[in-house]
């Protein structure tokens, strides 16, 4: 399976398929067991994978969010640490609709704005290549848009995406291909 | 993979134990016993070997755990691994000797003392060194985790050796290796030295053995995670729809 | 997106230490009493003799410094979740910069929690000041050895199964050295003989961690 | 608002907009600070609340599994402190197709795994009011299907439920009514 | 569904943790070779000079049981998750059972820390073993205090973020009645004195803190 720039693809399975494994493996989170994997031209078996993972934006299914810290520390703290900008910070939170609760700690955030947060980390990252998992869940309608406004951004300007979800309609509209995983095998 | 199993294993190494083994018993019994403290300073010639031997394996273990993760190996991994749990056999040999030692010259069996505590804890540092190596099955994780816990449990070495220096305590000083040399008997010195040779043979041919298994444990470890058996995903099924329980 | 330098990433995941902490109050608010209660009990447990108080107050400071340390130390491996490390590693943040990163946190910490606890030994159990001069740079050591072996046995034991398991065997080993200096300097002061040999022996545990530290960092990074 | 027998109430809202508060409310798991409620029979805001709580069924975001304790420990412990047979732990684990999976620790178990455990535990208490919030977010299509079948399940013996979900059409499918919140208040 | 007795769900509590306790080890792995390297290192810190290791020996056993006791029965606050304990409010389970099924957990963990620490002190400290045959009575008198104590207050930490700070100002008042009891006890012993009122002190403590616990757990429970 080959993902080429301007490539989103949509990965479908039952529960306990794989699916997240297979995300965090491409998000050089997992090192393969076996097989072999090139994510952006570095292979996912050697050290190189650690020089791609900048350009890399994933979402997981669980917010990775610092729960005692604000919206905004939590996204400040990623920015200082890759060397952007403050105020792009601000400009994402506004982005996805959470300018009015940036100074809130994550823990009182409800879980579709703790989502929310999550993709305005990933579009101040601007990454190369998007790995979402479960995407559209926990997010209502507006939010749901501007996810898929994100992913058809990323893949207009050359960067791929790959998603994984339940809501095939959704992602089938959006993805260039998909693929079924069953037990572990891409089918 | 099939590197790992060798066609024939070798038998040499449980011969030349059983020699080392009993050349040690020859000497320490030939000997002619301490002025001071009898028959039961025979004890020394074990003892005193295993004390060191410990020291080696742990030294190898040390070297092992660099080169691999200087060249990522796993071969040096299994040479650490093997030196580890020999040492730690050797460690456990000297405090049990050091024991029944103790509770004839010194009337108890354990006395707080810094040797005895720091060797203690190195005994347990080592267990620890184990231990780290059965959380997880990966095995290059598993490798690189325990390389670096290697290397840093060295230092228990100088504590251990150099305790009886910095506290006035129970136990014997050093009193071979130190830098106004030797004061022994030169016969009990000889007699040391032949049993440190040959428990030193003894732990090559240890090591031997213990590195072919460690390759047979790898073996079927890959083998169990190449042949995955049934798919994860298989223990999930569509939910049964007739009615609920 | 420009590559950032090693300092503003160790920086960045210092302050975020600090903050958490400040938030929580962990170490604040549940270590430093426990110390504190912990040299409060002790008399109490073992008779108010004033003589024999005197005697044991300072190693029992260390004591407790290095039990409550470590803890403060290896704190982080249980507060971060699976998913806060995988967003930290993919900012691509080089593993090393994390590490003297969460070092300097732990020290800062580390640093007030001694200072705190000095006077409360001094209040409690009459001891005597000589060689008190030395006390900041001995403070500075173990507090710059403890901070750097806890955070390399939360690395080390990070993932993995029954993992926590395994702080206190990783700790023991290089805690007693920093254990035995502190306070064999201040033995040595009070017979009068130099301490430098101490000093130095505390030197060489901290940088050999230090060294230990950095260099592991990325090989522990991974899972 | 009120909620009779047999009937399944949608709740909507945006994020952030009160829906899980409202439901863990409705959960006697948060007390109202003002207003009046009544559930079962029990206001809520006096200790009558807790009698009622065997008989609720809630299944939050985020499962409430014990990591270190397999599917099964999991559900027998709540089987044992509610005295429910050991019998039916087993056989709501198979009826959310989760019987292979049962001596697995949760902690392993995919997302959606752990979603459908919450379920089975749903399945094997018996609750006359479900609670769930986003229901079908996680679960792969027979999964959904299955929490369908639970709301009718409930719903025509005599029991109600409230269902938050940002999933409109599928709960509208499911709800004999629906209501929308916005800022807190119920419109 | 038939509505449980008290004692089947208290049962049911107790048997999770002693589970939870099984797969984790954090008790067994973690607080109980935290102990033991504390009283290994105390000598190394305050010298090897043994009449004052015998004469401090007793004293510094009830003091590392007492500190690292509180630590194990506080841990389960940071344990669970408002998630998990939304579960096991929503069972019905009577809050008061679920107290106690935590500190009868909490009191069997403790008991077996207590008696690996006590071989320990006794080999490391060569302490006198006069009174011995006391020492079971205490040792469940302890246990049962610093478990109903540390349970306590691991409700009260688990209701917010900024309860924890009264955890210390809470442990420390109701331990030091125990750590005199305990400790009186044996000096009552030593000279030749009834050591009844030291008992009967512990006994009031714990008969306090049980219903203390008890009464309390309902309004605890909620958040
Ligand atoms: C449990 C008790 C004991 C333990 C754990 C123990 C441990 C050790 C260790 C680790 C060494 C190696 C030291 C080194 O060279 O760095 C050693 C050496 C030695 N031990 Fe023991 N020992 C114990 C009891 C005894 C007793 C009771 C005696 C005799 C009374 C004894 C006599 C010696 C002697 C003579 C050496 C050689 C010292 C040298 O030349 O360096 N040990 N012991
Ligand atoms: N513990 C808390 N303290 C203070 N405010 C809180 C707390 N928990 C939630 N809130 C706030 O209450 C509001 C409602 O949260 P709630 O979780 O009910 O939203 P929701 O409708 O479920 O949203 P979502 O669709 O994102 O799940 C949010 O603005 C949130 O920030
Ligand atoms: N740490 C782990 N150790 C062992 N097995 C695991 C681990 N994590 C996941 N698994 C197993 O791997 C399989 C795949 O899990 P994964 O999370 O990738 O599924 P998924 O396709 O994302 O499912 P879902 O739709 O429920 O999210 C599952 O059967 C799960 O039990
Ligand atoms: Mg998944
Ligand atoms: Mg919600």
């Amino acid at each position: 399976m080959t993902v080429h720039p301007g490539d989103a693809i949509g990965v479908f399975g039952t529960n306990g398929a794989g699916k997240t494994t297979l995300l965090r493996l491409l998000a050089t989170l997992l090192k393969p067991a076996t097989g072999k994997a090139t994510i952006l031209g570095a292979d996912l078996a050697t050290d190189a994978r650690y020089d791609v993972r900048p350009r890399i934006g994933y979402v997981g299914h669980v917010p990775g969010l610092y729960p005692e810290m604000t919206l905004n520390e939590n996204l400040s703290f990623i920015a200082t640490a890759m060397g952007i900008d403050h105020e792009v910070v601000e400009s994402s939170l506004a982005a996805v609709g959470l300018a009015g609760a940036a100074d809130r700690r994550a823990e009182v955030c409800s879980h579709g704005m703790q989502r929310r947060a999550e993709f305005a980390r990933v579009l101040m990252t601007k990454p190369d290549f998007l790995l979402l998992d479960e995407p559209h869940s926990a997010l209502d309608g507006n939010a749901v848009d501007l996810v898929d406004d994100l992913v058809r951004q990323i893949i207009d300007s050359g960067g791929a995406a790959v998603l994984v979800s339940h809501d095939r309609s959704r992602v089938e509209n959006l993805a260039t291909y998909s693929v079924e995983i069953t037990g572990g095998t891409i089918a | 993979m099939a590197t790992l199993v060798q066609k024939k294993s070798p038998v040499w190494p449980w011969i030349v134990m059983a020699i080392a083994g009993l050349v040690t018993f020859v000497a320490a019994m030939t000997v002619p016993p301490d002025a001071v403290q009898g028959q039961l300073s025979r004890i020394m010639y074990v003892h005193v070997p295993s004390a060191w031997l410990a020291y080696l394996s742990f030294g190898v273990t040390m070297i092992a755990s660099g080169i691999y993760l200087w060249k990522r190996d796993l071969e040096w991994d299994r040479r650490a691994h093997a030196s580890a749990e020999i040492g730690v056999f050797f460690t456990g040999l000297a405090i049990a000797l050091g024991m029944i030692w103790g509770k004839s010259t010194w009337g108890t069996w354990w006395t707080w003392d810094a040797r005895l505590t720091l060797t203690a804890i190195m005994f347990f540092v080592y267990l620890g060194y184990l231990a780290l190596r059965r959380t997880t099955d990966d095995m290059d994780a598993r490798a690189k985790r325990a390389a670096v816990m290697g290397i840093l449990a060295i230092v228990q070495i100088p504590l251990v050796h150099f305790s009886v220096i910095w506290w006035q305590t129970l136990h014997q000083p050093p009193s071979i290796i130190k830098p106004e040399g030797p004061d022994m008997d030169t016969v009990m010195v000889l007699t040391l030295l032949t049993a440190v040779a040959s428990f030193t043979v003894m732990y090559i041919a240890m090591m031997v053995k213990r590195v072919e298994l460690a390759r047979l444990e790898d073996a079927v470890l890959i083998a169990e995670q190449t042949n995955t058996g049934p798919a994860a995903g298989e223990a999930v099924v569509a939910p049964d729809l007739s009615g609920g329980a | 997106m420009t590559r950032t330098s090693f300092w503003t990433q160790a920086m960045a995941i210092t302050k975020r230490d600090v903050m958490r902490e400040r938030r929580s109050g962990e170490v604040l608010w549940v270590t430093l009493p426990f110390g504190a209660i912990a040299l409060l009990l002790i008399p109490i447990a073992i008779g108010t003799d004033r003589p024999t108080l005197r005697a044991i107050g300072v190693g029992m400071f260390w004591v407790i410094v290095m039990l409550f340390g470590v803890l403060i130390a290896v704190r982080q491996a249980h507060t971060e979740s699976q998913a806060q490390r995988d967003v930290v590693a993919l900012t691509g943040i080089d593993p090393a910069a994390g590490y003297v990163g969460r070092v300097i946190a732990s020290f800062m910490f580390l640093i007030g929690f001694e200072v705190v606890l000095a006077v409360v030994t001094v209040a409690l159990y009459d001891v005597p000041l000589d060689g008190w001069a030395w006390m900041p740079l001995v403070m500075v050591l173990v507090g710059a050895g403890l901070s750097l072996l806890g955070t390399l046995a939360a690395s080390i034991v990070s993932t993995g199964r029954s993992a926590s398991a395994l702080v206190p065997l990783l700790v023991a080993p290089l805690s007693v050295p920093l254990l035995i200096g502190a306070t064999q300097t201040f033995e040595a002061l009070r017979l009068g003989r130099s301490s430098l040999t101490w000093t130095l022996m505390m030197v060489i545990v901290i940088l050999l961690l230090a060294i230990a530290g950095v260099m592991s960092a990325r090989t522990l990074q991974e899972s």
